[in-house]
């Protein structure tokens, strides 16, 4: 609060992100392609004993029928609101050191990075735990739909019995 | 009551608009508008599953609706 | 076998090097930074339900002490028999499309990638097993040994009941 | 007989060498190799295990050695 003295040295202010408690999580719903290394990358800590990473791709086929590409679409705010609930749950259940959930949306090619989820903890078999857990409940409650495109169609995926 | 429903998914193709402004009477929970939807849009019925948020958060079937509410319409997921 | 006309024009050759069943796993010892990212890329697979990564990193600290580096050296060939031996059976136990094993050696500091396994399989839980599985086993059988620095010395891991 | 011992990790520490040339009498097999170096070497049997490989594959004690016969001395390994 003082007025200063900008003949004085410039201070050398060090900020490392991790340390700040709420940006552990990091939630992010893109329409460009996922960055696996950057979601691993923001996980990465010097307690961690292990680190999954969970990298969901599209596939080339449904039920033996080709697909050509896939549409996600997403309620965005209610996504990106569930999937921090997920990571909030996976950093108390299993003490995660940091949740980095990346999800596409728009168009996807065969082979693309639909999702990625990386979680770092301090011995790895939560770890593991923790990121299957997160696969598996993203996949019950986070607002996203995907619809394959077909030779002969497109069908929004799931919602038929 | 009027209230506006959002959809996505199969539900946007069902209600044929991602977004409908509604005048609803009889109608004043949840289960009651799933009721309403499934009677105006029978294709509904076919759906495995569906789920209604308000405030961006999942509401249950008891859940009272007020006036000019955003209901949105929550068909399966798929997403990962 | 023809002699072959240099005016007729090249041949297109495309070449898809995972379609080659023993190439489907990925072995490699690295004196190198580890590329998850290769190792992901490596398991890609047009059928692929889930891949699962594990990214061992150099952990700050061992039982509250503080640790400078860490070596890593490995009687290589016998290494990376055993790291293939591991690979083959999660192909073979879980149906793993594609295995990617990468384990460094020589000098790491804190935070480096030790070891990235990647796997991916028809169903992502397959995946998840299957990557546990393997750095299990690797911390089992592979002869690889770890050498810790301290301030005040240094110590070969695991050698000392 | 003669063979030739290789080791890796605290086994090079304790045999101060990473590898060694013996001359052995009454040690033909890995077993009998490991008793010898213990007895030799008693820091071994402050490890909590130690293995030994020939051809690049482990072998277990009742191994016999062969003359030239390359062997590894494997103490706990701690990869990953």
């Amino acid at each position: 609060m003082d007025g200063g003295d900008s003949c004085a040295p410039a201070k050398q202010v060090s900020f490392t992100i991790k340390k700040i408690k709420n940006t552990l999580i990091d939630i992010q719903i893109l329409d460009t392609p996922i960055d696996n290394e950057a979601c691993i990358d923001f996980v990465n800590h010097a307690e961690a004993g292990g680190n999954v990473v969970f990298v969901g791709t599209v596939r080339a086929q449904t039920k033996g029928k080709k697909v050509l590409k896939l549409e996600f679409e997403s309620y965005q705010p209610m996504a990106i609101k569930e999937m921090r609930k997920i990571a909030e749950q996976v950093m108390e259940k299993w003490n995660a050191l940091a949740v980095s959930f990346h999800h596409r949306v728009g168009v996807l090619d065969i082979g693309e990075v639909a999702v990625t989820i990386a979680v770092s903890t301090p011995h790895r078999k939560a770890a593991f735990e923790a990121c299957e857990y997160a696969i598996d409940t993203l996949k019950e409650t986070v607002p996203i739909w995907k619809k394959e495109f077909f030779e002969d169609g497109e069908v929004w995926v799931a919602a038929h019995p | 009551m009027k209230i506006k429903i959002t959809a996505f998914g199969i539900a946007k193709d069902i209600l044929k608009t991602n977004s409908l402004a509604l005048e609803i009477t009889n109608v004043s929970t949840i289960g009651e508008l799933k009721d309403h939807l499934c009677q105006e849009y029978p294709d509904f019925k076919k759906l495995q599953k569906i789920s209604f948020a308000v405030n961006e958060e999942y509401q249950t079937d008891d859940f009272s609706l007020g006036e000019n509410d955003e209901v949105i319409v929550i068909p399966p997921v798929s997403g990962g």
